[in-house]
């Protein structure tokens, strides 16, 4: 169990490195705002790797950890939401 | 009375700290999220001259000492001091090379007149002037971030070495590594929204 | 007592929504008081010894979460119509473009006539485009129930149609700094034709000035008054009354030294006001946007203030 | 005397007073880790704060008296109105039911001996007594004290030529002790409730403080990075929020709104936790729909964080996020509203003893209830137009704040006196001192709401003639508002000083805190206790 662990990391980190390499050559291409949504869609990928293994979030326990993420996802999609309420409709 | 080590508990209060570092960041991301969508234009010509191969370079290198702290814990929990300390130190020179890397990216912009308040900066549109305020604002509080963790890794270092972190006792390196990864993550969706999308 | 009851439509709309909720609002605090006030006589310890053992009662905890809802969204509604009305300038509206300083207005219309006052025509929806020309500000008349703040780098809109003819204030409600308070002004309703005499004898003469307005009448529209005055009274800044020639204690950077104000010193102050600041006044003059022509007009007006 | 028979009181242990640490004299209190003693250190400071703000507050009416009246300069009032915001909002009601009655009474109140993290609690502390020191210390530092009110709003913060900058660092530090705080808090409750403590165990006050700190942990840090850019603007002009350089000023306004309209809950949830304490007990039975109370706690703390837009319908933002503010600001009223009912309610049937603690609790109830009924009438699109920054938004506010909060720190500290001190205070002239207190409020602050219905606007060190009547009856209102004050807090200081010896329970509760000696022993529990029924069973 615990070395299996150790090989996960590896493969982690090697999926890490694969995906920079991704978003660095697609930025080449001039995708317009599709662009933008594949490359935040890769880095929300990157970060959920380091969430659910660096970070053990996968691995924890209790109600608390699951709504952790969710919570400040939330607080943050809502606090941008209303505030392009203001910008984009101005 | 015995003191009372919770460590479940003090993950729990690592993790709520890093909520609330994540909406430290968040405000700034409200403001790049409102100023891109007020000035695209701006903003894509202004990404153009950040250096591209520097930043994915530091990308790879955050992502790498991400690798080398939870090597680290994975040691230490094993009882290795020895291999983990090695992996913080690692880290260590992970983040000083990453730091190094900032230093030479922001003093070639300054060199070039780039920064905020200098009379080429102010003689661009509005969007590049923002651009770049935001540039140096984000990139300025991460690199603090950064160094932060330096000091905080290089106690953790001391605290393997002396066997005050060992395999019973190595919540303070997890949280450590908590803190490392989370600015990981910054960086992540730093690179992209400041180097990438162009 | 009550200083300004409400006029023109706008102050119409306004008060029925806010008595229409006040109503409802009197009624529920009455309620609770009541409630409050009974039970705790009816239900004191002397007369009742012994509580009932109440947790609570799921049918009229529904009924007192969906009353509330209903009631709130019906002021919400009552408030969102109103707001529609507010919002939506008539396309016949009188253009004015009113310019916000610390610590004056100017209004501007359309045939280029300046006034520091606001006048319009009864009966005639109005409509303002507001600017700043430093922080923000916010456009207030009190009996017309309208206020719009004032934003720098933003134009926003407010219109209003007076109904009868009078005098209002226009209160400045976006704290500005040290005048705040004193950036008052006046909505002047006039009759129609009143207002359209005014209005093109106005537009004459400036017509006859090649749209070049004297020093004297920048010195009001620029909103230098607000500070200084011409007769030698100080008030927040330094009197202008006999400055050229004079020899003046200023700060430059800090440091105390006499300088004469000639020519050069007081287009530079215009300009940028605080290279020096005169010794005993904050230095917080707010620097001008100005043609080179006004700048000319605006120092020879100086010069001649003996 | 036990809690269903399991908590034995077997010691005569020393209450926390007495404990004999590592220090002596007052490094023995600035040094220590025990939450009653944080808490204490945070009730002295918050009412030296307090009274240095009601003392600015007090000039503020003085020089109000009368158009004209030449008590101070321009400058001199715009610089007094902001701290009076800036220490009531940041330094006084912010931290004081959470960070001291929180600190004192929440580990209790679940049977835990300590926070969480209790040298974190003492971090708390300090940085909230430097934040306040760097507060201070800006007044007489470069450019002198701020005149830009306590929302420091762009672009007039970043041209004024006051000390800024480090007024905002100083708030920005109490931000990094109210984040702190609020992690403490929040793992408490999740680690620390002794066996049996459910969550619909808990007692109210544990809810309210509860949610509250999730506000705190996730609102906070968006103030923290907004103080921040405003310093580095000032130092090194960014741009961000200056008009001139592409900034919008309007953006500062959402950001400091995300925090400071969330702030109002921080400071009511928890008051409104202590009514909720206080109600049950002075009626003898349990409170009506502990969980509508419990949960419409949480829908305030959320709802409450999406209202923000509604301190900018006349900022010029877009119409459309007006109405969605607008929309979100009456629903908010909902859950506010079930728990006043609830409360009523409670007081049904009951057996209900007037003691000054259920007093103060129902005045709030009372004022809170103008408060948030003229929150409703200024929430509509349409009237906001006209009352927007006037005296109406300052009654308003009062209500709310001085009215709801105020009122209940005030029946949280009579309530809790006799457990924090051991000593009882005098009830029948605190009786007194409500009386005076009432009057002088209402007298202090329902002409505002006149004034600015009228058309006056605030943050004037001026004003024109024909609002005199009401600014007199009103700064009058103000004299006998302090006279109160001094009344009520005179009364818990002879308490203190010649008070008798208070019961372990006078009130008989049923909540933990009351079912150990007055004033607690350092560790609280001799024996975490197993908890096996609700917090107000009377039985």
């Amino acid at each position: 169990m615990k070395n299996r662990k150790y090989r996960t990391y590896i493969l982690v980190w090697l999926a890490l490195v694969i995906l920079t390499g991704i978003t660095v050559s697609m930025a080449g291409m001039d995708l317009g705002l599709l662009s933008i949504a594949i490359v935040l869609i890769i880095a929300a990928i990157k970060s959920g790797l380091v969430l659910s293994y660096f970070m053990h979030l996968k691995y924890e326990t209790g109600l608390l950890f699951k709504l952790m993420i969710p919570i400040v996802l939330a607080a943050l999609t809502v606090f941008i939401g209303l505030t392009f309420s203001d910008v984009a409709f101005r | 009375m015995e003191t009372h080590r919770d460590d479940m508990g003090s993950k729990i209060g690592m993790w709520l700290f890093l909520l609330s570092e994540i909406l430290l960041f968040g405000g700034l991301f409200i403001l790049y999220s409102s100023y891109r969508y007020k000035n695209p234009i701006d903003f894509h010509l202004a990404a153009w001259e950040l250096d591209r191969v520097l930043g994915t370079f530091n990308t790879l290198i955050l992502i790498t000492s991400s690798l080398s702290i939870v090597l680290s814990i994975f040691f230490v929990q094993k009882g290795n001091r020895r291999l983990s300390g090695l992996f913080l130190l690692a880290t260590i020179f992970l983040g000083i090379l990453f730091l190094g890397i900032k230093y030479v990216e922001w003093t070639a912009k300054i060199g070039h007149g780039l920064y905020p308040n200098s009379p080429r900066l102010l003689g661009r549109s509005k969007g590049e002037i923002l651009f770049f305020g935001l540039y140096y604002s984000m990139t300025g509080l991460h690199g603090l971030h950064v160094l932060i963790g330096l000091f905080i890794l290089s106690a953790m270092l001391v605290l393997v070495m002396k066997g005050k972190i060992n395999e019973h006792r190595f919540v303070p390196l997890e949280n450590t590594g908590l803190y490392w990864h989370l600015v990981d993550i910054i960086w992540i969706f730093l690179f992209p929204l400041f180097y990438l999308i162009t | 007592m009550f200083v300004s009851w409400a006029t023109g439509l706008s102050g119409e709309v306004v008060d029925q929504v806010f008595f229409f909720i006040l109503a409802i609002t009197v009624f529920l605090l009455g309620l609770i008081t009541f409630l409050m006030v009974y039970f705790v006589i009816r239900y004191r310890k002397k007369r009742n010894p012994q509580p009932s053992d109440i947790h609570g009662n799921i049918w009229l905890e529904i009924i007192w979460t969906i009353v509330p809802t209903l009631l709130v969204l019906a002021m919400f509604y009552y408030g969102l119509t109103g707001f529609n009305f507010l919002k939506k300038a008539p396309g016949d509206a009188l253009k004015v473009k009113v310019i916000a300083r610390q610590w004056s207005w100017l209004f501007e219309y359309e045939n280029g006539v300046k006034s520091t006052e606001l006048k319009v025509p009864v009966g005639k929806p109005v409509k303002l485009s507001l600017t700043s020309q430093d922080v923000i500000h916010g456009f207030y008349a009190p009996a017309f129930r309208i206020k719009q703040d004032v934003v720098p780098g933003m134009t926003n809109t407010l219109w209003f149609q007076p109904t009868g003819v009078g005098t209002f204030d226009v209160f400045c409600t976006q704290y500005c700094g040290l005048q705040h308070a004193n950036m008052v002004t006046k909505i002047v309703v006039i009759p129609v034709d009143e207002f359209d005499q005014w209005i093109q004898k106005r537009g004459k003469e400036i017509e006859a000035t090649k749209g070049k307005p004297g020093g004297a009448q920048l010195f009001h529209e620029k909103g230098c008054v607000a500070c200084h005055s011409v007769d030698g009274t100080p008030r927040v800044g330094p009197t202008l009354k006999g400055l050229f020639g004079k020899e003046e204690r200023v700060l430059i950077d800090g440091k105390e030294q006499t300088v004469i104000a000639d020519e050069a010193f007081i287009r530079t102050y215009i300009l940028k006001p605080n290279t020096y600041v005169v010794v005993g006044y904050p230095p917080i003059m707010p620097p001008q946007a100005l043609t080179e022509d006004e700048l000319t007009e605006l120092v020879h007006y100086i010069k001649d203030l003996k | 005397m036990t809690q269903n028979g399991v908590l034995e009181k077997t010691y005569p242990a020393a209450s926390f007073y007495d404990h004999q640490g590592k220090y002596r004299g007052i490094l023995a209190w600035i040094l220590s880790t025990d939450h009653k003693r944080i808490g204490l250190l945070y009730l002295g400071l918050i009412l030296l704060f307090f009274s240095v703000a009601v003392f600015f507050g007090f000039l503020m009416r003085l020089k109000l008296i009368a158009p004209g009246f030449p008590l101070m300069k321009p400058q001199m009032y715009n610089a007094i109105f902001t701290l009076h915001g800036i220490i009531q909002i940041f330094l006084v009601v912010i931290p004081a039911i959470p960070a001291i009655f929180g600190n004192f009474f929440l580990p209790i109140q679940i049977g835990a001996r300590d926070m969480a993290f209790p040298k974190i609690n003492l971090l708390s502390w300090w940085l909230y007594a430097s934040g306040a020191a760097i507060v201070f210390l800006s007044l007489f530092t470069a450019g002198g004290p701020i005149d830009t009110g306590w929302t420091f709003y762009a672009p007039y913060s970043l041209r004024t030529t006051v000390n800024v900058p480090l007024a905002v660092f100083g708030v920005f530090i109490l931000g990094m002790s109210s984040i702190l705080t609020g992690v403490n808090l929040v793992t408490t409750t999740h680690r620390l409730r002794a066996p049996g403590m459910s969550w619909f165990r808990l007692p109210l006050f544990v809810w309210g403080v509860y949610a509250t700190a999730w506000v705190q942990i996730l609102a906070t840090p968006v103030i923290g990075i907004t103080f921040a850019l405003i310093m580095i603007e000032r130092y090194f002009g960014i741009g961000v929020f200056d008009p001139a350089k592409g900034g919008d000023p309007l953006l500062y306004q959402h950001l400091f709104w995300i925090y400071s309209h969330p702030a109002v809950y921080i400071m009511i949830l928890p008051a409104m936790g202590v009514v909720s304490e206080v109600i049950p007990v002075f009626s003898r039975k349990n409170i009506f729909g502990y969980k509508a109370i419990a949960f419409s706690s949480i829908a305030i703390a959320s709802v409450g964080s999406l209202v923000w837009g509604h301190h900018m319908f006349v900022s010029g933002q877009s119409d459309f996020a007006s109405v969605i503010f607008s929309l979100l600001t009456f629903l908010v009223a909902v859950p506010s509203a079930i728990k006043v009912f609830n409360w009523v309610a409670t007081l049904y049937k009951g057996s209900i003893e007037l003691k000054p603690p259920l007093l103060f609790a129902l005045t709030f109830i009372f004022l809170f209830s103008i408060g948030g009924l003229t929150g409703l009438i200024q929430g509509a699109l349409a009237v906001n137009m006209h009352l927007h920054d006037t005296y109406w938004v300052v009654g308003h506010f009062h209500y709310i704040i001085f009215g709801g909060m105020g009122f209940g720190f005030l029946a949280a500290l009579h309530y809790w006196f006799p457990k924090m001190f051991g000593k009882m205070y005098d009830m029948k002239r605190t009786i007194g001192g409500w009386i005076i207190l009432f009057i002088g409020f209402n007298i202090l602050y329902f002409p505002m709401l006149i004034l600015g219905w009228e058309g006056m606007p605030r943050r004037y060190y001026d004003y024109p003639p024909p609002f005199h009547t009401l600014h007199l009856i009103s700064t009058i209102g103000s004299w006998i508002l302090i006279a109160g004050l001094i009344w009520i807090f005179f009364n818990l200081i002879q308490g203190l000083r010649r008070g008798e010896k208070a019961e372990d329970n006078p009130w008989k509760g049923a909540s933990l805190e009351w079912q150990i000696p007055s004033p607690p022993p350092t560790h609280n529990f001799e024996k975490i206790p197993i908890v096996g029924k609700g917090p107000y069973e009377f039985g």
